[in-house]
């Protein structure tokens, strides 16, 4: 017999380091150097804390039976937020999964529109004009084709915006993921897959989930790079989606970034993670808050301060409760909102049945 | 005999058929470590092994499809489908694959794989947990559908699912699953597929319904009673098979008939019911035959869903007019 | 006015709506450089380019998604899926991404698609290339199924669809690709949905039919003619919307009815022409609304698939069987 | 701003060369061993030549209407038998595509069935017991779960078998290959992916397919290793298809093979590849003919001749035509044969249907 044929593809034996710049005490390291200013890092960090504030009052709204299911940001929003930070709202998409409120935030989604959306009001899905993100997906992975669609269409339209799909570890595994990519590295569309690995998919933790040593060892296998970063490194995310950016809009193609994070809350108010969360990662994991270190990032500039941080979240909690106060004033919706914009015109059967229910005639 | 939840009768009865038949094996996404969202499969993992009730990637489609090859191989796969709206990822494996594997190979493979599914609405689930898609499966030629509504029939119809030889899709009504139980023997049993049943005798006018529409109609009759009115009511249980004498003679005995059912109208499962009872049962007929349905749009967010799902104030108001007209 | 066929009908028509629309670009498996498996795009790639008449990787889910995004990007895509029977694996795109965009969004997000499939037997191709799969779409709330029949109905209804702001599946009977052809006119025109066409003016006994089956229907016609029977009947041309007036109405007319339809029965869409009718038209009814279907059985290899198809000896035969019961 | 971040996965600037052994001109390359047995390479030649001869008198029978479209095989045999010997057909399932019909027939599948199969005869879907193969897949890339799920069961059950899903260059890009794929890696079920690079997807070219430089590169994504070897080499795809096998049944985990081969004839019978296919190209790999480098390397030990070849061609047209005429044995079906199968015992609906069909009673 012959030598073995070697593979030439071989699979990782370990994980490679996500790419680090800032220390989980809030220090540049080594050698690396801010990629924001402070201002921008200071917008940075009001995304984070507004975010974070808000899904913490959402979840004890929701113990209290006032709003729906959803599904808590907390842990994930460095990876959220300096992702966004890097797009231009007025040329570029954010296509969410369902965690990345801070992100349609800044692209200029109002907040009351989502708590309508977490309320369980239709009006909740609707999108202002001129704003771009796509509405909360609830079917995993279903986003990202739409993703790489408004890519391509800006493509096709000679504009020069990106789109951005946020989706999760578990989601990858979809294969809808795969087809994106596929089609994507094909075009060469100007799209970045944000996976964001918060290591669970509900309880079915990321070892199970795929036995690839990276997520980001997939990007090669459509044609184009794959990157991994420290998820709750708000610069490392930021520079990394900032990189991706620039190749996207200079038409050199799509990029995976795989932000390595950690759900730190349930998945979502119906969960209960302690039938499978271990205790300790969880709490390694606590240890490398991604505001925390931007605020002592800011401290050592004299950009933060205790009093700066209550003072911030007075300001913040105010901004979320006229966000509510706003959200109370839209009526409820009524039946007939079931035969609103099924179709632009509502056909015969759709006008029949509405006579019919609403005993209207 | 024990009073069961619904959840607890499709617990107990997964176990069961596991202990009875060791080629039965559990998957799923958050089936094992977790034992299912909502807990349909507690404790299995621990009794039966991570082997035997596996949690697989986020994958619908390879889920399915993986069955047909895992019964081929020998076992007997009874998979979850974590909300029945997530199937539509695997539909070509469902309805293409897992449905014709036996017709293809006339009968030389065979998938006797059982479905698990919760659906439903009025639960305030975000979007895509809770519609009624018994329709679209039902015309998966190859495929049965079996829809349950108490805790009895949920445990002797799962036990008969997961021993049939064929592709079974067994539909749990979400909004059943701790609000309705009731009393279940401790011993094994089965019910067979395409009876359906009686769940009062009456004779004015005979209503139809199945799964999540079952207590909706429960709540109509004790209305329609009030008011003197006398219905037969009936459960149809499984809609693949479907109980067609039984459906004959339960309309034959009234001459009228309205059929409930969660999902949207057009070419919905109640369609073909009317559409059946009209040709075996026309010179019976004293009235149209109604349907009480979802309208023809999508399932709408929670502070509407209350509007969608058929109400019992509008099955009462179905059987007034039919016994008027 | 040209006689063509009906893909030479449909190819025209591409052509005309990009020209009058630069926003509409078609995509999907080999529509470019080949033309489409069966010419349908011949020409097109040529005349408009390789960006708007696109050959995509081979994957039915991310062509159907990505519609989305370039919907909302403001383009107008018309993709085709190779064979309806393949659209199955972009069936959560499609039923619920594609057809849900505008209500999820309460219209701010619309999806102004078309899905083009060709689809139906009696062509002796492989396995799920012949599916009538037109009921599991017609479930899909949001979506338009239109299903033409003649060349001249073809050219109207896509330049309408192509036109619509709602995601329409434009579904193609292969076997009427070069089979059927008629007169078209030079000039553009559209065709209204959800307006039936009568085929045939008469009052013994009414037919409805559409798109595959209305050659069936009118072979039958031949014979029942010939036995001195005088039918009335029309092609639905679209199901989603249903023209339900007209319906109604040519059954009112004749008092009988026999629907006609190559997908199975089970809850197939003849099942919901039947309930509206009788619903809407009882009392004019002399006798059971009959259908002639596939059986509730997987289609065949081409072997066979003489038997699945209706044939118009069974139509002939219901015919009969409706006139004397 | 910092240094750039670098990408910890790049896209490969071009193809791996793939493996060989035997080059075109039937002599073994470099250093390199015969994988098989003279008397294995026959075994293997004689597949390989009754696949062609019988996909040929296929493709004159479907002009003369006599059976349906299909697929043939040409140019494809090296990959196809190459990889079904490295197979125990006791204990190992082929799970085709749509042009494996040597494979099949080397797990002991009757040629008659495909015949009948090809005719369109419902019996043709037939799999005699024992047989371990799966029926021909007309839905792309469907096939691949399967595979894994009968590798999955096969390893449940403490059999040592492994199962091949064979798929092309086109399937490559459905979801249901990223799918099944990622759940063996995580498996690491006993199943081989060969993925027949042809070149083409009906009309779709490779490089359209997909922007990776190689699908192989894929595979490390998933967790295991992927090989690329010359498809139109008989021992470059026995070895490899061999040393998965043996990693396979050692508990190691799947392989992803891809082999590089040409379709040399229409992608069926319904095909004019004269609008798409490049000549020049087709005659480069004309050049490249699988078949004939195995018979010049049994040639030079003396083990195939002129007169061994045409008295073979006498053989096999002879066992190709007993074939044929076992299927003409078999009574075409009737329109009951619709009802049959379909469930295991038939509805009572599907008992009236059939009864008013058939007008029986
Ligand atoms: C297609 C589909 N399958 C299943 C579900 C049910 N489900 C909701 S969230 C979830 C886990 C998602 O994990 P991941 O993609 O990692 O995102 P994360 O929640 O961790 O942010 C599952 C299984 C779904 N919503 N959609
Ligand atoms: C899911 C699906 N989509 C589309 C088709 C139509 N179709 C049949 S063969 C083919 C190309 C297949 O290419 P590849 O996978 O490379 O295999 P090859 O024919 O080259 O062997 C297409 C698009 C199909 N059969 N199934
Ligand atoms: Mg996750
Ligand atoms: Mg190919």
């Amino acid at each position: 017999m012959s030598d073995a044929l070697s593979p030439q593809f071989k699979p990782a034996a370990k994980s490679v380091a996500p790419h680090k710049l800032l220390g989980p005490k809030g220090k540049l390291l080594g050698t690396a150097k801010a990629p924001m200013t402070d201002a921008q890092a200071l917008e940075a960090l009001r995304l984070m804390m507004l975010g974070r504030a808000f899904d913490t009052k959402c979840f004890s709204l929701q113990r209290q039976g006032k709003i729906g299911t959803f599904a808590p940001l907390h842990g994930q929003e460095a990876s959220i937020v300096g992702s966004a930070m890097a797009l231009n709202p007025e040329s570029d998409w954010v296509v969410p999964q369902y965690r990345e409120t801070p992100a349609l935030l800044r692209q200029g989604y109002p907040l009351e529109q989502i708590i309508l959306y977490r309320q369980g009001h239709p009006h909740g899905g609707f999108v202002p004009d001129g704003i771009k993100v796509l509405q909360f997906q609830i079917s995993l992975a279903a986003q990202i084709p739409h993703a790489v669609g408004l890519a391509w269409g800006m493509q096709l339209q000679q504009q020069d915006g990106v789109s951005v799909a946020y989706f999760g570890d578990g989601s990858s595994s979809e294969g809808d993921f795969h087809e994106s990519c596929n089609l994507a590295g094909v075009l060469k569309a100007p799209v970045i897959f944000l996976l964001q690995n918060n290591q669970w998919a509900i309880s079915t933790p990321r070892e199970i989930q795929s036995a690839a040593s990276d997520l980001a060892a997939r990007a090669p296998g459509y044609g184009f790079p794959g990157i991994s970063v420290d998820g709750n490194d708000l610069f490392a995310v930021y520079q990394a989606t900032a990189e991706a950016v620039t190749r996207a809009r200079a038409g050199k193609g799509p990029t995976l970034i795989e932000c390595h994070t950690y759900r730190m809350w349930a998945h979502t108010t119906a969960d209960d993670p302690s039938r499978y969360v271990d205790e300790k990662e969880e709490k390694r994991w606590g240890t490398r808050d991604p505001i925390d270190r931007v605020q002592r990032y800011l401290a050592d500039s004299g950009n933060w301060s205790d009093d700066k941080a209550k003072a911030w979240e007075a300001e913040i909690a105010d901004e979320i409760q006229s966000a509510f106060d706003n959200a109370a004033k839209v009526p409820p919706a009524g039946p007939e909102a079931l035969y609103e914009h099924v179709f632009e015109t509502p056909t015969s059967t759709l006008n029949r049945q509405r006579a019919a229910h609403l005993q209207e005639q | 005999m024990t009073t069961l939840t619904m959840v607890e009768a499709i617990r107990e009865t997964l176990r069961a058929e596991m202990l009875r038949d060791e080629r039965v094996i559990l998957m799923g996404e958050d089936v094992g470590h977790l034992g299912g969202v909502f807990r349909a499969t507690d404790g299995l993992r621990q009794q039966f092994g991570a082997q035997r009730v596996f949690d697989t990637p986020l994958a619908e489609s390879v889920i399915a499809g993986s069955a047909v090859g895992l019964a081929i191989s020998g076992l007997i796969p009874v998979f979850e489908m974590q909300f029945l709206g997530f199937s539509q990822n695997a539909f070509h494996q469902i309805c293409q694959q897992i449905a014709r594997t036996r017709f293809r190979t006339r009968g030389s493979h065979t998938c006797p794989i059982t479905i698990r599914a919760p659906f439903g609405g009025n639960v305030r689930t975000p979007e895509l947990h809770s519609d009624s898609m018994e329709p679209q499966y039902a015309q998966g030629t190859g495929l049965k559908v079996v829809m349950p509504s108490t805790a009895y029939d949920a445990k002797g119809l799962l036990a008969s699912a997961i021993r049939d030889p064929d592709p079974v899709l067994f539909l749990e009504p979400l909004r059943g699953y701790r609000l309705v139980s009731d009393d279940v023997p401790d011993d094994d049993y089965t019910i067979e597929f395409g009876k359906l049943r009686v769940m009062r005798e009456g004779d004015d006018i005979t209503i139809v319904t199945w799964s999540a529409s079952v207590p909706v109609v429960e709540q109509a009759v004790e209305q329609l009673v009030a008011e003197g009115i006398n219905p037969h009511v009936v459960d149809l249980r499984t809609i693949v098979p479907l109980d067609e004498a039984g459906l004959v003679a339960a309309v034959e005995k009234t001459g009228r008939c309205v059929v409930v059912h969660e999902s949207p109208a057009a070419a919905g499962f109640g369609a073909e019911v009317i559409t059946l009872l009209q040709e075996q049962a026309f010179y019976s007929l004293q009235a149209p035959l109604k349907r009480v349905t979802a309208p023809d749009a999508p399932y709408p967010p929670p502070g509407i869903e209350g509007h969608y799902i058929p109400s019992s104030e509008l099955v009462v108001r179905a059987v007034r007019e039919t016994l008027i007209d």
